[in-house]
């Protein structure tokens, strides 16, 4: 077998798995999502589907949008209309090209893992505008510049959060940054970094309190009004696989990624194998969005933008000095 | 030809597209998101030549940041403009041809073009290049910092407060007197 | 509330004072009492703005809750009926005025009262009063395109029924 | 020009009951009847009864020739302001998920800033001041509990006490305590729907959801007492229907109990939450002077500093009996109208614990003649809603049915206010404000 085709087939089988594993994501975090606010809303959630806890409800969903008509409405931007939801969809999955989700469970550690997080996230943005624009709907305009302004703010210190680690690990390939938290997880010398990056984090993702571009009491449903069937369920694809993105990448830079945490003995860590570490810290993680979303109300455009620009940049940036000035003490500990 | 030959000239040919209908679209905001796919194959071509720090940093500056920035500026212009008014009238090839020989959309974008490329050219006929021996590069990121935070300090640190002193003069520029109105009713 | 005696109608105190200073200020007013106790004053539609104006400023009727018309249509007259409040002393009134079924105008008061701005839409709407001076009298509930006023009593709805749903084959 | 357009004779002659299409008066109606024709067609073997229907808004643009012109904002998609500035003009409704019902606002924008807004009423107009001249006195109680289908207790009892004063009844005095014990609990629902609402305005849905699941507590008292959970049915004229149901004291009681408990847990999740204050402090404020102008009623006018209760200033079934406060704030903004009505439901409960101590005994259901038959006579009779001032006016000409009845609703002063209350503010801060003034669509438009 030559070997192109050894890495043609190896390629196809780990964007087949990454796939696969965002779908079955998706399904999976729609039904917790939902029954998750269910408890906090003193309700039951969905339990007719698949009972007695409705886990079969997300499949339910999936083919009542399958069997949806697609409907393009007649004064669209046509091209760009059909175009957005793949163009938001590809980013959203490219991402986990990087995550490390186990010592050796790594599409490709890049060399420059965290930068290529950052390049690949920023086209949601484009895609959100494309969406927004090719609608032909005044809401749906306005929520994709709040889309681009809340990005634009947000992207910054999102990257700044992330150089704390960065510095600590000496590396940008995140399977370096998790091998370096070997002694200590970053959250412990990053506290301020961690919640610099969650919350410029969620406002990446569009979620509550920061979900400006789909604030549905204000913009309906926001850019992707007029889509309906498959085509608004990539949307929404993608919206919980960056949710889980995020998640993976806050996991790996403060969390230790799939190490186990450093108090533990030699012999309990053995015991859990470091995949099955990752994904509880990532859910752990995604469960705590949810919690906030389903908890505050939503700020305004203006609100947020002063909050991104004012308090999260500044904030980040002292956390860098911060880190810079700690470095060597912590050096000297032998924490790092 | 080998595979990298073939991904360049496929990427060329992508840039060089998008860039011809970045400047012949009828409609602004396909000619930002034709630009996008322009610096996308851009990126690309650097990850041919095995620049992955210019690749990332070409993706997020230029696709995702500049892009913003140039959205916001059309949709912060004139709406007529957006809709193509003023432009020649009709519609398909008639159209493009008389827009190409016009003044103000065709011939003066082309001289400038040219004048551009022939400057380009003699720049590029008159730099001794260095040649690089073939193989794998060292690690660029590692080098760039270096480079950057090492042999060109002073001027790196020029240009931030340049850009510094630009930023903050754009920023006196467009405020207004006294700000909003209703900023300073909240508590 | 309805006080048993019929000759003391129930009246509150500063209902009590303002009829007072009516009588002794406007001697030509004429304000009378309801056997409920409430202060109309009936006035000409020329005097309705003067009126209304020295009711706001001179006795405090700040408050206008309702402004509505009834259509005497036997008697060819609306009545147009402003009932008027006091916040500061709970001092109630009402003012009255005829306007002609045949020249139905009246002079606006949302000059008076900002609120009677919408009163007066909805009694166009409705009755097809024009109110003269009004800023923006446009119909509030029904489309522009609506022919009549449907609170006339001798309003018919020209409008033909509309059909069943059948199926045909 | 003008002249009747009538629709042309169907090629295959199969529909033989289509319609003519409604003449309009003079001016141009080729297009809509031309759209309503292609729309017919399209439908294929049905005709539809909508077909004709010359609804609100059809054709807005059209005008009659006696009708001032219509501003231009209602049609316009961008317009010039002063010099180089353009606003684009956006409709919020009447199909929005934030304008409570079928409100439709033009706003016009810069950005996201409102410079201007302009309430569009009426789609759900249902005629109801005339069904009141064409229903009997008892059949208008029935019908008044549509007007705000979310206080149908208290229409009831303004509609109730008119008609009493011209009949020169009084009710029992259980009967007048039954009435305020009700009235208080439809408060306090109300109140409790407002909540709920306002949480979801500004995007937090599960203060929505806790909300109502009290509500259904007190619409379980509601059923209990008149067996109907939304529109009662309930007063009558010199009582109500029934007396209360045996056990209804206790139940009253477990509701107001666990409200008394609750109460502090909404006001963690969302009253004291920073990002709760931000959005409401300062927004949407009406002047106190404002607010008196445009007759703004109940929470609104006691938001901007007005202390001004109907049930202290014009006391009716024996309010001046119970010891309770009037709450105001004096900030006048959309926090300031919520706080007000939080801190309302607060006294009603204290209302409604007094009334159920002092119930006297007696009969429920006054003595009142068969065929209600008032004798000539116009009368003013108005409550405290709880959205404001309720005023039920009433017109007899000594028959049984009212010769004309005119209701005012507190709610279509409320949406006057949006006129100019949103002005300067961001597409977010209306969705707020209008959620402030609580406005309850079936008594808007009526």
């Amino acid at each position: 077998m030559p070997a192109w085709l050894v890495t043609l087939g190896w390629a196809v089988l780990k964007a087949s798995l990454i796939l696969g594993f965002v779908l079955f994501n998706a399904l999976f975090l729609v039904w917790w999502e939902r029954k998750f606010a269910a408890r906090i809303q003193s309700r039951v959630g969905p339990q007719r589907t698949g009972r007695p806890f409705g886990y079969l409800q997300s499949m339910a969903d999936v083919f009542k949008l399958l069997s949806k008509e697609d409907v393009v409405p007649a004064r669209v931007d046509r091209w760009m209309y059909v175009l957005a939801p793949i163009v938001i969809f590809v980013p959203a999955v490219l991402v986990y090209v990087v995550v490390p989700f186990g010592p050796n469970l790594i599409v490709q550690d890049l060399n420059i893992g965290i930068l290529y997080v950052a390049a690949v996230t920023s086209f949601t943005m484009i895609a959100i505008v494309m969406a927004g624009w090719a609608a032909n709907n005044k809401y749906s305009v306005v929520s994709a510049m709040r889309a681009a302004a809340q990005l634009v703010a947000y992207e910054v210190p999102l990257v700044l959060a992330v150089i704390g680690p960065v510095m600590l690990a000496g590396t940008l390939s995140l399977q370096g940054i998790v091998r370096a938290q070997e002694g200590l997880w970053y959250i412990v010398v990053q506290p301020l970094g961690f919640l610099v990056f969650l919350t410029a984090g969620m406002a990446e993702l569009n979620r509550a309190p920061f979900d400006l571009s789909e604030a549905e009491s204000e913009l309906v449903a926001g850019y992707n009004i007029e889509y309906s069937g498959m085509r608004w369920s990539f949307f929404f694809l993608a919206e919980f696989s960056n949710l889980v993105a995020v998640s993976a990448i806050a996991t790996t830079l403060f969390l230790g990624g799939w190490q186990a945490p450093w108090f533990l003995p030699a012999a309990v860590k053995g015991l859990i194998p470091p995949v099955v570490w990752f994904l509880a810290k990532t859910y752990f993680l995604v469960t705590v969005i949810m919690w906030i979303r389903w908890t505050l109300p939503r700020v305004r455009i203006d609100q947020l933008l002063d909050f991104g620009w004012k308090f999260l940049l500044p904030v980040s940036l002292a956390n860098i000095a911060l880190t810079g000035l700690l470095f060597p003490v912590l050096v000297r500990l032998g924490w790092i | 030809m080998t595979g990298l030959q073939i991904a360049f000239l496929a990427l060329s040919a992508v840039m060089l597209f998008a860039a011809w209908k970045v400047v012949t679209s009828d409609i602004i905001v396909h000619a930002a998101l034709w630009m996008v796919l322009s610096f996308v194959a851009v990126a690309g071509i650097f990850l041919t030549l095995h620049a992955e720090f210019l690749f990332a940093v070409q993706l997020l500056v230029y696709a995702g940041a500049i892009t913003a920035l140039v959205i916001f500026a059309i949709m912060l212009s004139d709406i007529r403009e957006l809709r193509g008014e003023g432009e020649p009238a009709g519609a398909g090839l008639g159209r493009r041809v008389r827009r190409l020989v016009s003044r103000r959309l065709g011939l003066a974008p082309a001289a400038v073009a040219v004048g551009f490329a022939a400057v380009m050219y003699s720049v590029y006929r008159a730099t001794p290049w260095p040649g690089l021996p073939p193989g794998d590069p060292a690690p660029s990121t590692l080098a760039i910092g270096r480079e950057l935070f090492g042999t060109y300090v002073v001027p790196f640190e020029l240009a931030s407060i340049v850009l510094l002193v630009a930023m903050v003069g754009a920023i006196v520029l467009t405020l207004r007197e006294g700000g909003r109105e209703k900023e300073e009713k909240r508590p | 509330m309805v006080e048993g005696d019929k000759a003391q109608p129930a009246m509150n105190d500063g209902t009590r004072q303002v009829l007072e200073a009516i009588r002794r200020d406007h001697p030509d007013w004429q304000p009378e009492v309801t056997r409920w106790g409430e202060v109309q004053l009936r006035v000409g539609r020329e005097d309705l703005q003067a009126v209304a104006r020295a009711l706001r400023d001179d006795h405090g009727f700040n408050y206008c809750p309702s402004e509505t018309v009834v259509d005497y249509v036997k008697e060819g007259r609306f009545e147009l009926d402003v009932r008027l409040f006091n916040l500061d002393t709970g001092a109630k009134l009402v003012l009255k005025s005829d306007l002609p079924r045949d020249d139905a105008t009246c002079p606006t008061l949302a000059g008076v009262w900002a609120t009677c701005k919408w009163h007066e839409r909805e009694i166009w709407d409705m009755f097809g009063v024009r109110f003269e001076g009004h800023p923006d009298l446009r119909r509030v509930f029904l489309s522009e395109s609506f022919q009549g006023y449907p609170l006339r009593k001798d309003f018919v709805d020209a409008r033909k029924p509309r059909p069943r749903l059948v199926r045909q084959r | 020009m003008g002249g009747a357009r009538t629709r042309p004779e169907p090629q295959t002659g199969a529909r033989e009951n289509v319609i003519e299409l409604p003449v309009l008066a003079e001016g141009s109606v080729e297009e809509i009847s031309g759209r309503t024709r292609q729309r017919a067609r399209f439908r294929g073997d049905f005709e539809y009864p909508g077909d004709d229907f010359e609804g609100p808004n059809v054709n807005r643009w059209q005008y009659l020739p006696q009708t001032p012109p219509v501003e231009d904002l209602l049609v316009e998609e961008v317009r010039e302001i002063e010099g180089n500035e353009r606003e684009m003009v956006m409709n919020m409704g009447p199909q929005h998920p934030s304008t409570h019902g079928v409100l439709r606002c033009v706003l016009g924008l810069r950005g996201e800033a409102i410079t201007r807004c302009r309430p569009d009423i009426g789609y759900l107009h249902r005629c109801h001041e005339k069904l009141n001249e064409l229903w009997s006195y008892q059949g208008t109680i029935a019908l008044s509990d549509r007007l705000d289908y979310l206080a149908a207790m208290t229409n009831e009892l303004a509609f109730v006490l008119a008609v009493e004063k011209l009949l020169e009844i009084e009710p029992t005095e259980r009967a007048d305590y039954i009435r305020v014990i009700c009235s208080e609990l439809q408060r306090i629902a109300s109140h409790l729907l407002f909540f709920g609402t306002t949480a979801l305005d500004l995007g937090a849905v599960t203060p929505f959801l806790h909300s109502f699941r009290e509500r259904e507590a007190v619409y379980d008292v509601f059923e209990y007492i008149s067996g109907a959970r939304l529109l009662y049915n309930y007063m009558r004229f010199g009582g109500v229907r029934t007396d209360f149901p045996p056990g209804t004291d206790k139940k009253i009681r477990e509701v107001l109990d666990l409200l008394e408990n609750r109460l502090p847990e909404y006001h963690d999740l969302l009253s004291y939450n920073p990002i709760f204050a931000v959005r409401t402090q300062g927004v949407g404020v009406l002047s106190r002077d404002d607010a008196i102008a445009w007759g703004a009623a109940g929470p609104v006018l006691r938001g901007s500093g007005v202390a001004y209760d109907l049930r202290k200033a014009d006391p009716y079934s024996g309010y001046e009996k119970f010891d309770f406060k009037v709450c105001v704030e004096e900030s006048g903004d959309v926090w300031a109208r919520f706080m007000v009505r939080m801190k309302e439901i607060e006294e009603s409960i204290k209302i409604i614990r007094q009334a159920l101590d002092g119930l006297p005994e007696g009969d429920a259901r006054g003595q009142v003649p068969r065929f209600i038959k008032p004798p000539p006579g116009e009368v003013y009779a108005r409550v405290e809603g709880p959205r404001g001032e309720l005023g039920c006016y009433v017109v007899s000409d000594g028959s049984d049915k009212p010769y004309r009845c005119h209701w005012r609703t507190p709610s279509f002063h409320h949406v006057s206010l949006l006129e100019f209350v949103p002005v300067g503010h961001l597409v977010a801060d209306v969705v707020a404000i209008i959620g402030s003034m609580d406005p309850v669509f079936g008594e808007v438009d009526k």
